[in-house]
Order: structure tokens, then C-alpha cells, then sequence
């Protein structure tokens, strides 16, 4: 992508900070809302200052600019602080509430899908819900089978709801100011295993729109659409493919809803094959849907059947060489490649 | 908690706020009624849930309410929405599906909502209301509108994990909340002494430490001066209060509901205390309306709501183009 | 389906009760719970009696067999009693409960997905967890927005979840039937519209098989793959087309979790197409969960584009003709049909 | 809801009981110092919570359980393991998620289990555990084995609807379980008295009319007593009880916490009253043991400890397609 701003190498994880800090600069109503994202409320010797800046300190150092009318450290209640959230967006505020893990959905899906998510539509348009909700996803760190999961299908599944998923810090970054900015409901998922990735991440307040992809390879032979951490395991497959001649383009949607079909039905009807990679489970899935909109729109273009490379149908295992086994590797992408060509 | 309060003197209350009050009373009843025999009748779809019997309750609170106020509401949601001022022709649309309908006909009778009205919607979900009224309160409190959010509820409710969140979170954050759990005996066809472990449902207040009122329901100055005292405490910046009205529902759970679980006796025992019945007669006897005056506001409504009934028979289906719309702002 | 078991007509509802009445007398560790299941508990005239018997009256008449103990009003909690039916099924019941409308997943979802459906696996296979969930799905009365989804595509999601949905009478008994002897944690959806619908129904205490499809209709020219009331709108779709030459294979897939897809791929090898219907919300869905399996493994067979059938990418409208437009019909699902002949 | 108790003299423990109970509690402390230790090593993959400082709550319950009783627990939840019994090699062969461990390295620190033992679970989920017990309960009351329910929890965890849910589900069904809240002043980094409206969590159980008691959680014989009597009470099919445990934790949340948000000050307060240095000392004034007693009892603990890691440690790895298996029973 050519562009004028200047950029320089932030991590992940400061990438969201850093848009967490513009938006709340740019809009006195942007609030933030979640368990110890500041930590040590009420503590005596930490007025003005953080205990953790929650689990993985993204939201660190904000309570002492914002202050804690503006970054609430809430009880451990998903249900009451995220449909607080819904309220508060549904009445005049720009609330960014955490939920600490996806894992946790349970807990509080009705005040996201059923309230939040449909208040809209059954008020006949004479409401609007400018909510973010920010969650970790993803295997990797051994956290277990109740802190691994992605789970963004169910949501995206969920009419009513934007379902946004960067994949490198520059679109951590554009994209969270984009949601914080929108006026639906947004669910932001970011990887756990990303925080600490580094990479060019523009200065300035830009957004980037949602339902436009981006390619972040270019190649000629098949495309696989991957989807958060997977974009990074896609590219290391892509690089052992290219040393055999497979020259793969990797697509990335960068929101799974809206979706940018374009992008992918066009670099499909260049390559005529399509493998999808997604670390969520694989039953009515991200990477189903994918498959099922090329399947009909993409019909004439493919030359090959629709591969899937997902995580397997089970809960994520603790144990370090099964949790290897169920993140897609970017051996198996490969492998997966090399079946179609 | 204090017990149960009767016969209060409406001390603070000028002629025309009681017969306003009345108004709003006849209203709610009338519509309900209405609804009821036009549900009979196969002109609403879906389900009706309706308040007869309840209005004291929500005239009451709503007395004290303006439209920077928010409320949540439940699936029983007519009265509180009528009580909050929605627009009653609006809302006949709304049952019938109706594009005229306050929600194009899309939500219909257990989505009606007019958040410009700071009414927040009916709600499918038992329980659902309660955070939401959180964040109506905590935006009141964070942008200082002065304003407060008042979330009604049932008996049946008070078991959700979302009242218990939904209390501390106001309780701890001083959020200026009221909540308002209507205790009409029964959730469905269940009585509160079966589901819910507590005797009083406002004792459960002490679990955040904040007050906790009994009033009785049927009681429209009761009631009236309960609310007063916790919206103030609210406005205050005081923090939540939990207000239990005793109340109790004229007809079954929904329309269809046969009604097997309680005796005619207890329902005539309700019903010779009717709250209108009650107000009417306060009016009376103090002199501040005749028999013609009554007369005339009963008229006056009852023709309001034919009119609105006719206008909603006349009106257009939404577009089958709606279907898809509204869904998001911008996609 | 040729066999020498008497039947004779029972509704859709009927057969569920039927179901259970048979599970109960069979097992003393059956019980069922749910909010107004009996109704009206500790009303003095109704010691033995039913007051509502579940709000469409399908669990009616059970507790005069089975007692208050073993069929348990349930206050509104449903994380509250769903846990405790998960956590009665890991030690020693076989709980049925009733999640009144698949819509309130959301106030249970942790205890369903992330408690019951994981606890086998995270504990290393020592432990099982038997519990039915039997909840209704559908639009079609003007229930609205809160009371008409499906959303059984985010059960089938999840591992460690059974998904069950007949579509007949016959066939809610006995997958009912295998559901409450299953040693899994299974999602029973039963679907409002097709309550009163009728059908033959066998005597006896036979169950169904999970994973095996039923062909309820024999066509070669293309395949229908439909779900719950799905199946219905569909014959007639198929009737329609048949009388203008094109005769449909329809396939009710009766569990979408485990999944029978031999019999999909097997038809799809003879036709040479597919159309999937499906009432969910179309994103991350069975619909494309079952699209994508045969853009895959049916491949080679295909000779035209996969179509979907589904709601749109809505809520629920509650206007009748609105809700008449969210629902597949009939006449899109053979226009679209039409499509690819 | 009673005040403290402290300093109770343990009229109705004879002595074997006694080293048992001091022995568990070494047991639990040893496990904890030594998964901290293992953990900074880079041995323990994930999440570590310790449960050191807690000890003579876990003890104290659970020395009242058999086999037939089940528990529930938390991502807290080593302590809680070893005072159900589980089989302690087994469990640090899953910390490092060995094939040898009593998940088969599938769950970890934070989903050790043995049902089979009654131990149904740490949990990952706060308040995941509540409902979970009450369904226990459920099959103990519905087959009427005997046994008993009890349901561990955290002071964050007392505000999340499945404690509300779960409380007045078993209040009303008057199911035999014990909620043991153990009340270690914060959660996470957030302390007990900015997200809990309640000064006494105990208190929360006059909203379900069941008995609510606050025990010193540094004091085995208090909470042994304590316990007793609420078992008693669940076995004797008179319903739940809550009990708030006040403890403390000493490390952080898990391990990497900097424990920034309370002073050293605060810890060693605690520290100078430590569980089982008071048990130490009360067996050895009272001549229950003598300093080599004692001595050799830690040493046993020790050395078990040391086994399960060099065992755990040379124990292979699951399988790859272990990857694949025990997600259900048939598919
Ligand atoms: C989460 C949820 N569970 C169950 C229902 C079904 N339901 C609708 S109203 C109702 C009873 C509510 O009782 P209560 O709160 O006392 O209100 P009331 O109907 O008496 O006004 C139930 C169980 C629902 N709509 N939402
Ligand atoms: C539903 C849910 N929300 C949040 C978390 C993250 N989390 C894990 S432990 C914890 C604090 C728990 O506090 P408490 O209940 O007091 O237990 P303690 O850690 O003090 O033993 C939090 C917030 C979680 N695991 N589950
Ligand atoms: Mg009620
Ligand atoms: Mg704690």
C-alpha cells in the first residue's frame, strides 16, 4: 500500500493503545469499560495510576490522562457491564467495553446478539448501539480450553453485528478507530499471540474503512483466505510454496461482517483455487462461509475443489504438542495447497 | 426496608397532576383492554402480555419522569411505555404490525420502544432491561444530563443473574437507577412463593446496600411518593434504590393463558381494590372532579383509542423491502 | 423407510411428549426441568396437576406419572438451572431441560457450550455429560424479534454439542428417544411451527440413529438438502418443480452434528447439484457449513454453482409480511432451483 | 449471619485428624511453592493461580467430604484438588501437560478434575462452578445417595448472576449444597470493597433466606467447625448455607502478577498469622506432636513433591492424536 503518512514499528498490542488514546481525545464520549483495564480501583496509592492496564496492559497508562470516570475498572459481571455498555451506546456514549477472553461469551451473548445487536432493527431504525466490544481470541499460549478460543463465526453469524479481525498493528490500529467511530455494534477481535508482533504502523488518526480486504501477498497460482493469526501462518506457507514455483495470494478481510466478496471472488477468478485458513472451529464457520460464497458466486472460476484448513472440531487442549496439533500450521497450509495444484 | 405503605395522602399533588394521573390510568387500562379483545378477535398477531391491573405502578414512577429519563421495560411493556408518554395511535400500529406502527411494525408488541421518548423498549428477554438501564444511567452520569433511569421489572425477573450484576453494578457506581420490580404474584403460571427464595423481593436490596421499599401497588399515591423519594435520591447522585410494588394482573399471562393456577376469589379480591377504581374515588370525594368530569376523561379516551384502532385497521403493511432495512446504520 | 412397526398419527408435539413419557418410565435417572414445564408449583389445587405443561403444552400430563420430583418448575435462571442440569448429568442424572426458546441461549450459553460440552474433553475423557437441551426454534407466528430465531448453526459450531432437529413426527420421537439415552450433551430443536403438524408415528421405544440422514424425497436432477420446517417448504417446492420436469432429491439431514455426509455426497454424485435451505441466518451457518463440505469432497460431482436458501441477514420482523418474506418459501426455493438447471 | 469466630478449640478433632488436616495443609503449600517455582522455570506452560495462604479453608471443608460428596472450584483450584483427594503426581504431571496427568495433559492447571473423586473441576470461568454444584446437589437429593455439594467461589465471583441464580435455585429446592466463598480481598488486581456492594459477602444470603456465616479463613478449626455444621445441615436435607471465608492469597493472581496494587505491609500481616504455623504450633502446645513429628511429616510432604516432579518431568507427552479424542463419548 503506497502512502504519505509517516509510519514507524509499534507492536500489536501498542497499536491498540494508541487508538484507544486518539479516540478518546477526539470524543469526550468515548469510554472505556472492563475488568481491571485500569486495575487497583480504590486503592489508595493508585488514584491516577494503573495496577494492570488490563491482563495483557494494552489499556495501560490511559486511566492517568483519561481518569477513572473515563476508564471504569467493572466488577466480574459480563452480563451487567456489557449491557451497561449497550445502554450507554444506545443513549448518547461511545463505550469500549472488554471482554476479557471470547470464552466469556457465554456469559453475556444475550445483552450483545439479542439486545444490543437487534435494538436497531426492532425499533424500526429509531435507535442506534455505537458500541465496541474489544475480546481476545486464539490458541497458542497454553491458556487452556476455557481462554483459547476464536469463536468469531458465532458472531458474525449474528445479524446486527460487525465482526472486525486485524491481523497486523497498522490495521489494529485503522481498524479499531473505524469501529470506535462506527455507529453499530462492533466486536474486535484480537489475537492474543499478535500483541507482541511488531510492524509499520502509521502516525495520524486515520481509519481504515471496513469491508475492504486487504492482499497481503500477491500471487497468481491459488488464494487463501486467512483470517487473523492465520494471515501470518499463511505467509510463511506461502514463502515455502514459492520456493516450489506455487505463487499464492493471501487475502485477508480484515472484517469477516461486512465482508468484502469482491476482493476474494476477483483473485479467485485469477487463481481458480481457493483454500480458506481460519484457527476457529470448523463447523458453520468463517471459513464455511467463505467456501459457500465461492462455491455459488466463484462456481465457473475454480479449477479445484474449496480446501479448508481450520482448527479441528474439538475444545483447544492444553498440553503444548496437542495445542501445536490444533493451531493450522503453516506446513499443513501448505500441504493443503499442494493438494490442488 | 420499610413496610408496606397505604392510604397516603397525595400531599404534594395538585388537581391537575391527579387528573393527569387518572388520564394516563384510563389509558393504560383501556388500551389493554382493547388489545386484548382485538388479539381475541385475530387483528394482532404474536403474543399480548397485558397490564391491567399494574397501572398504578407505572403512573406512579412515570409521574416523576421527563424525557431526558430513560426506562426499560419488560414483555408486559403497554403501560410503561403509555405512562412514558409514546404515542398511543404509535403504538396500536405497532401491535397490529402496521407501518405507521412506532417501530414500522417491526418490533411489535414485546419491542415497542421510542428512545426519543427515553423509552428503551419493551424487552422478549426476562431480565434483559436491567443492564440496560445501567447504561442509560451511567450515560446520564458521565455526560451530568441530570437525567435518571428507572427499569422496571417482574417478580419472575428478580431470579436473573442480570438483576443481581445489574445492582451492584448501579450500587457500586452510584448509578442514578431506580428499580422498580412489579411483584404481581406470578411469573407465568408460577407463584413467586415457589421461585423466588426471598419473601420480600426488596429485602434483597441489603445484598448491595442500598434501600430497599415495599409499596403497595395498587396504591397510586403510594406509589407516587415512593418514587419520589428514590428518583430524588437518584438525582441526587445519592445512588439506586429497589422499589417492590405489590401488584397483581388482571388477565392470564398472555392472551390464550387459561388461568388454571389461581382461584377467581383471589383475582375478585384484587379487583375490589382497582386502583382506578381507588383514584376515581379520591377525586370524587376531596371534590376535585365530578361525576361529568370523570365521565368526560373516560370519554375522551375511550374515544382516543377507537380512533387509534381505526387508523390502525386503515393503515398499510410496511414493505416487504423493509425486511432488510434498519438492520445497521451504515454496512 | 419399509418396516413392521405399528404407527399411527400423533402430531409434532405429541410425538415429543410421547418421547419423553417412554425415556422416563424406561430410566428412573431421567428427569426434566424448565421454566412452567408442570406450572404451578405449590398452588394448593394443583399437587398433582399441571398447570400450563410447557407454554405449548408439550410436556403436559407427566407430572401426574412422574411427580414434582422428577418434572421441575424451574424459576426464570436459565445459567442457573441449565448449569444444574449439566452438572446433574456429570453426576449420575439424565436431565432434559427446556430452554424455552433458542433465542434465550444467550443467558446460558457458558454453562451449554463452555461447561457441559467441554468438561469430557478437558478432563481427559473421565467424565460424560448427558443432558438433553430441548429448546424450540422458528419463525412463523409473529413471535418477533426475541422469540423466532434458529441459530442452531452456533450449536453446531461448537464441539463437544450434539445438534438434533427433526423436521417430522416420527422423527421427533425417535431422535428424542436416542437423544436422552445419548451419553453426550445434545441441542434438541423442536421447531413452533410444526407442532401441530401430523404424521405417522411408529408404537414402541425405537430411536433413530444420530448421523444418518433421511431421504424424504428421491429425484435425480438435483439436491435439496433442508433443515426442520425447511423440509416441508421444500416437497413443496419439489412438487411444483415436478410438474414442470425436474425432480428433486430432498435430504433432511436430522442431526447437522455429527453430520451424515455420505448420504449428501451420494446424492450430489447423481445429481450433480445442490441447493441448501435453511431458516438460520445465513452467515456462518449450516447452510454453508454443508456448502462447503460438498465444494470440497463433492467437488468433481458438481455441474452448477451451490445455491443457499436462507433468511436474510436480519433479526426477526414481526409483521406478517414481513416475517413472510424472512421465511423460505416454496416459490424461492424453486425459482432458485431454476437457476441451476 | 454471625460474627467472626476465632481461636476455637477443636473439641471434636482427635489427633489423627488433626496431622491429617496439617498434612494436607503442607501438602498444599509445598504443591504451590513448588508450581510457582516451576512455573518461573518454564516448566508449568499457561496460567498459574496459587492457592498459598488459603489452605485452612480447603482443608477445613473438605475434611468433612467423602467420595460420594462433589465439589466445584476455581481457576484457584490446586488447593481445593488436593483437600478432595485427587492424586497429587497426577496433578503436577498435568500442570506440565504430561500424558501421566489426571487430564491427560488436555486441561491443565485450570481444568484439573477427577470426578470420580467428586472433584468436578477447577474452572476457567468465574461463577462457571456455581450452577454446576447446585447439580450435584440435585442427583445427590433426586437418587438420595447422601452426599453433599460444595461449591467454591472467589469474592470477584460473588457478583456474577450464576451466584444469584444458583443461591436461590438451591434455597428454594433446599438443595444440600454448601457455598464456600473464599473472600481473599481482591480479584485480580480490583479489591473486594470497589466491586462488591456488600461489606460481608455473607450477607448476600439473606436475599435467599438461607443461613450466611463469615469465618476466619486463616483459622482451620473455624472453618472446620463452621463447615460442620453448614454439611450437617445440607445432609440433613435443610438446604443450602453460604459461607464467606476471609482469606488472603499470597502471591499475586497468578504468577507474573506485580502485585502493584497492595503493600508488602498487608502481606506480612497475614503473613505473621499463617494458617499452618498456627496449626503447628496448636499441635505442638497441646502435645498432639512434637517438633520431630512434625519435622518428619513436612519431610514426607516434600519428598512426595519432589517424586511427582522428577515422575512429571520424565513423563512423555500425549500424543499427537490425542489432539482428537474425548470430545464425545460416540460420534
Ligand atoms: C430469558 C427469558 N426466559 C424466559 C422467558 C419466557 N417468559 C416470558 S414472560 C415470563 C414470566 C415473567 O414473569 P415476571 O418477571 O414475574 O413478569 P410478569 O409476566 O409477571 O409481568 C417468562 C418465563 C423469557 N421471555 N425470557
Ligand atoms: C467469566 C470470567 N470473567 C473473567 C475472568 C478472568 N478472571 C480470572 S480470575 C479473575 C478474578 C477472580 O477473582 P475471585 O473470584 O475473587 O477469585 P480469586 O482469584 O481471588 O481467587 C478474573 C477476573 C474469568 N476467568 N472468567
Ligand atoms: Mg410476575
Ligand atoms: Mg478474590
Amino acid at each position: 500500500m503506497v502512502t504519505a503518512t509517516a509510519t514507524r514499528q509499534l507492536t500489536y498490542g501498542q497499536a491498540v493503545t494508541e487508538a484507544l488514546r486518539i479516540a478518546m481525545r477526539e470524543d469526550p464520549t468515548v469510554i472505556l469499560m472492563g475488568e481491571d483495564i485500569a486495575g487497583g480501583a480504590m486503592v489508595d496509592h493508585l488514584v491516577n495510576d494503573d495496577a494492570w492496564g488490563g491482563p495483557m496492559g494494552v489499556t495501560k497508562g490511559l486511566v492517568q490522562e483519561f481518569g477513572r470516570d473515563r476508564v471504569l475498572d467493572t466488577p466480574i459481571t459480563e452480563a451487567g457491564f456489557i449491557g451497561a455498555a449497550v445502554g450507554a451506546a444506545a443513549t448518547g456514549l461511545r463505550p469500549v467495553a472488554e471482554l476479557m477472553f471470547v470464552d466469556f461469551f457465554g456469559c453475556c451473548m444475550d445483552q450483545i446478539f439479542d439486545q444490543g445487536a437487534k435494538l436497531r432493527y426492532m425499533f424500526g431504525g429509531k435507535a442506534r448501539c455505537p458500541v465496541v466490544i474489544r475480546t481476545q481470541i486464539g490458541a497458542g499460549v497454553s491458556a487452556a480450553g476455557q481462554h483459547s478460543g476464536c469463536h468469531y463465526s458465532v458472531f458474525t453469524h449474528m445479524p446486527g453485528i460487525k465482526a472486525v479481525i486485524p491481523s497486523t498493528p497498522a490495521d489494529a490500529k485503522g481498524l479499531l478507530l473505524s469501529a470506535i467511530r462506527d455507529d453499530d455494534l462492533v466486536m474486535f477481535f484480537e489475537n492474543k499471540v499478535l500483541y507482541g508482533m511488531k510492524g509499520e504502523v502509521p502516525e495520524g488518526d486515520e481509519g481504515i474503512p471496513f469491508g475492504v480486504a486487504d492482499i497481503k501477498r500477491d500471487g497468481d497460482d491459488v488464494t487463501v483466505v486467512a483470517i487473523s493469526r492465520m494471515v501470518t501462518q499463511s505467509l510463511l506457507a506461502a514463502e515455502q510454496l514459492a520456493a516450489e514455483g506455487i505463487e499464492v495470494e493471501v487475502i485477508d478481510p480484515r472484517t469477516l461482517s461486512p465482508l468484502d466478496e469482491e476482493t476474494i471472488l476477483t483473485s479467485v477468478a485469477k487463481t481458480h483455487r481457493l483454500v480458506v485458513v481460519d484457527e476457529d472451529n470448523p463447523r458453520c464457520s468463517a471459513a464455511t462461509d467463505i467456501a459457500a460464497l465461492v462455491a455459488d458466486k466463484g462456481f465457473d472460476f475454480l479449477d479445484a475443489p474449496i480446501k479448508l484448513v481450520t482448527a479441528p472440531h474439538t475444545p483447544v487442549p492444553f498440553s503444548p504438542p496437542l495445542e501445536a496439533a490444533y493451531v493450522p500450521s503453516p506446513e499443513r497450509i501448505a500441504e493443503t495447497v499442494r493438494q490442488i495444484m | 426496608m420499610s413496610s408496606p405503605s397505604t392510604a397516603i395522602e397525595p400531599a404534594a399533588l395538585d388537581r391537575e397532576q391527579l387528573l393527569t394521573m387518572y388520564e394516563r390510568m384510563v389509558e393504560i387500562r383501556t388500551f389493554e383492554d382493547l388489545a386484548g379483545k382485538n388479539f381475541a378477535a385475530g387483528l394482532v398477531p404474536g403474543f399480548v402480555h397485558l397490564y391491567a391491573g399494574e397501572e398504578a405502578v407505572a403512573v406512579g414512577v412515570c409521574a416523576h419522569l421527563t424525557d431526558r429519563d430513560y426506562i426499560t421495560s419488560t414483555h408486559r411493556g403497554h403501560g410503561h411505555c403509555i405512562a412514558k408518554g409514546v404515542d398511543i395511535p404509535g403504538m396500536v400500529a405497532e401491535l397490529m404490525g402496521k407501518s405507521t406502527g412506532v417501530c414500522k411494525g417491526k418490533g411489535g408488541s414485546m419491542h415497542i420502544a421510542d428512545v426519543e421518548k427515553g423509552m428503551l423498549g419493551a424487552n422478549g428477554i426476562v431480565g434483559g432491561g436491567i443492564p440496560l438501564a445501567c447504561g442509560a444511567a451511567l450515560t446520564a452520569k458521565t455526560l451530568g444530563t441530570g437525567g435518571v433511569a428507572v427499569c422496571f421489572f417482574g417478580d419472575g425477573a428478580s431470579n436473573q443473574g442480570t438483576f443481581h450484576e445489574g445492582l451492584n453494578l448501579a450500587a457500586i457506581w452510584k448509578l442514578p437507577v431506580v428499580f422498580v420490580c412489579e411483584n404481581n404474584g406470578y411469573a407465568e403460571s408460577t407463584p413467586v412463593g415457589y421461585h423466588c427464595a426471598a419473601s420480600d423481593i426488596a429485602n434483597r436490596a441489603s445484598a448491595y446496600e442500598i434501600p430497599g421499599v415495599v409499596v403497595d401497588g395498587f396504591d397510586l399515591f403510594a406509589v407516587h411518593e415512593t418514587a419520589a423519594e428514590a428518583i430524588g435520591r437518584a438525582r441526587r447522585g445519592d445512588g439506586p434504590t429497589l422499589i417492590e410494588a405489590k401488584t397483581y394482573r388482571y388477565y392470564g399471562h398472555f392472551q390464550g393463558d387459561m388461568i388454571t393456577y389461581r382461584t377467581e376469589e383471589e383475582l375478585n379480591r384484587y379487583r375490589q381494590r382497582d386502583p382506578i377504581v381507588a383514584v376515581k374515588g379520591y377525586l370524587l370525594a376531596h371534590g376535585l372532579a365530578d361525576e361529568a368530569g370523570i365521565d368526560a376523561i373516560d370519554a375522551r379516551v375511550t374515544e382516543k383509542l377507537d380512533a387509534a384502532w381505526v387508523a390502525a385497521k386503515a393503515a398499510a403493511f410496511p414493505a416487504v423491502e423493509e425486511t432488510l432495512t434498519d438492520v445497521y446504520v451504515t454496512y
